[in-house]
């Protein structure tokens, strides 16, 4: 029984991640899609939501999102982990329910 | 089939955009299904609950009143995020009566509205078994 | 896994519905079932049949039709969202008495009882929105 | 003063719409001239005659059109923000070869320098948008 | 030479009045709109955004959208100015440009 | 009558909406009007013009080569904010080139682009007439 939490909104831009991760419980996931993934990107203003929150949930990033936007997986926050659309729905499967963080 | 925990989670203004209201239609008609529904107002949601709203000079639907009646569709777990409304410089006095009538307790009317921690909040969500956002 | 999917904006505007689009085909590459994909909000745009995007540019209300037509997909268009923004198949246009119709191939438009019903139904309920 | 209006956002979904139209009426009503009133974006959909909301809410689209009859302000679809969303006038109907059109009256279907040229002749321009 | 910045976005969920106000000049007016009068009630955690931009800007906030809203003029932080439609036409004519925040 | 100076704000990322794209193409169309065009990415903005986009598997068209042909469009002031860019993680290094050939200068590539602080930028738009934002 956990929750997979999908966000989609910049977190520069939008509120939509930090209260995500502070209604995230432990053992649940985050998944940044579309803008969402530009907050992945270390050294900015919002990786330390990501760190701290990595110390009770998966967080991941999906790969097509971050090419588009010229973001290479290598410049991730560290314990980031990066999907494809595929491992997106494998995803919903292992987690039995989810939640968008519109 | 087993019923399944519906969770309604709303987290934007009324009036500015129209999720609030056709949120609400979706509530409306979920009520149909006997299903267990509860409706989650957090971070700019707490606005759609809140008293007074008067959309008239806007040429708008004022469909407020549509959550009083909600208990009227046996829908009466209406939660509440506390820190939301502080962090907006509202209060629970700010909201509207939002009430139900007690079938167990000789029709007594009771308030549907619970306020809750956002803890309180995370630990609901994570009760849930199928979450609506809009 | 039986899914039903729900888009809440329309066509190019926001990337929902390119993304709602990207899973489905995605989960019935692995052999996935999408029972119902059910459009709300500026969603109901997506059905439209009159689109003509530039040519370098994806088609998002066709590769939709095509996908249920392929794979027998239930796409479901909210009529309440629709009448709001002018979207009508046929029998909707001729109750209203107007003179067109704009639904595109593989959508049908109910209303939103085939959202719960799609998610009781359903192992899982994704929300693609804004 | 002359206004150029700029409207981004389509009908019902945002406030934007409504919030331009309001400013209209009441510039307007100071007797001040609405030069023109940009459609862009998802605004475009604010041109469909096909929309029939419930009839205790406000008909946004026609809402322009009586403005737009009313006061004779020129009102212009993008056609290529049109296109991309499945909004027709009959002259691009005919050219797509479709048997549809869904424009509402007192729109017309042009092109960006319509904006341009409208803020270079209006002594303000105001964006409405998401 | 001034400008009138129009904004229409909630500042609890989107960075649009932050980045507003770090980019108004001295001598220019902030126009709240739609759910931006959320943002003029006094006691949120937004307020001493519009406090401290009040000692260099002009505040107005739209009448119909605050009624809307369930928001009474009396709420408001303290120096804020309630102007209706008509009013929000004044601005742009007193104003010789406009900026919306989108 | 007397040229404009027009600015373009650019304050919203690429591909998750679609005013990016649509934005560039009023930019575009406005070039050939002999106004005084000004380009300001700033916030979300400064991704429109990051380097190695590739939205090639979101089906989607890559659009970002078109801001280096601005120059031959005589479009050649683009504003970047610098605080916007740390903000985010990120440097000047990661900016596409964009460049125009400066007729004044015996036809000498220079770059387009320049970072200027958020008080920079606050007076380029107090200087000027028309504002566009998408």
């Amino acid at each position: 029984m956990s929750m997979l939490h999908i966000v989609n909104k910049s977190p520069f831009e939008r509120n939509a991640l930090a209260s995500c991760l502070s209604h995230a419980s432990k053992g649940d996931a985050v998944l940044l899609i579309e803008d969402a993934v530009l907050g992945a990107v270390a050294g900015s203003q919002v990786a330390h939501l990501l760190l701290s929150a990595l110390a009770t949930q998966a967080i991941y990033v999906l790969s097509e999102d971050l090419a588009a936007r010229g973001m290479e997986p290598n410049r991730l926050v560290k314990g980031l982990q990066v999907v494809d659309y595929s491992g997106f729905v494998d995803l919903t499967v292992q987690h039995d329910k989810n939640q968008s963080w519109l | 089939m087993a019923v399944k925990k519906f969770m309604y989670v709303n987290r934007k203004a009324p009036y500015g955009t129209v999720y609030a209201l056709e949120s609400l239609e979706v509530v409306l008609i979920a009520a149909a299904f006997e299903q267990e529904v509860t409706l989650a107002f957090l971070d700019d949601g707490v606005y759609q609950i809140v008293r007074n709203q008067n959309p008239k000079l806007l040429g708008m639907k004022n469909f407020s009143s549509t959550y009083k009646a909600l208990g009227d569709y046996d829908i009466k777990q209406l939660y509440v995020e506390r820190e939301s409304l502080i962090e907006r410089g509202l209060t629970e006095d700010d909201l509207m009566d939002i009430t139900y009538e007690d079938e167990g307790d000789d029709w007594a009317e009771k308030s549907s509205l619970t306020i809750v921690s956002r803890a309180e909040m995370a630990a609901l969500m994570a009760a849930q078994d199928v979450m609506f956002s809009f | 896994m039986k899914y039903t999917l729900m888009v809440n904006e329309g066509p190019y505007q926001h990337q929902s519905s390119d993304t709602a689009y990207h899973f489905a085909k995605a989960a019935l590459a692995k052999g996935h079932e999408i029972f119902r994909v059910f459009f709300y909000h500026d969603g109901v745009n997506n059905g439209s049949r009159l689109s003509v995007p530039p040519k370098d540019d994806r088609l998002v209300q066709k590769q939709w039709s095509d996908l249920a037509q392929q794979h027998g997909i239930d796409m479901v268009i909210c009529i309440a969202a629709a009448q709001r923004r002018g979207l009508m198949d046929t029998a909707e246009a001729k109750r209203q008495g107007l003179d067109a119709h704009n639904i595109a191939p593989g959508f049908r438009i109910s209303g939103l009882g085939q959202l719960i019903e799609g998610s009781i139904e359903s192992d899982r309920t994704i929300v693609f929105g804004d």
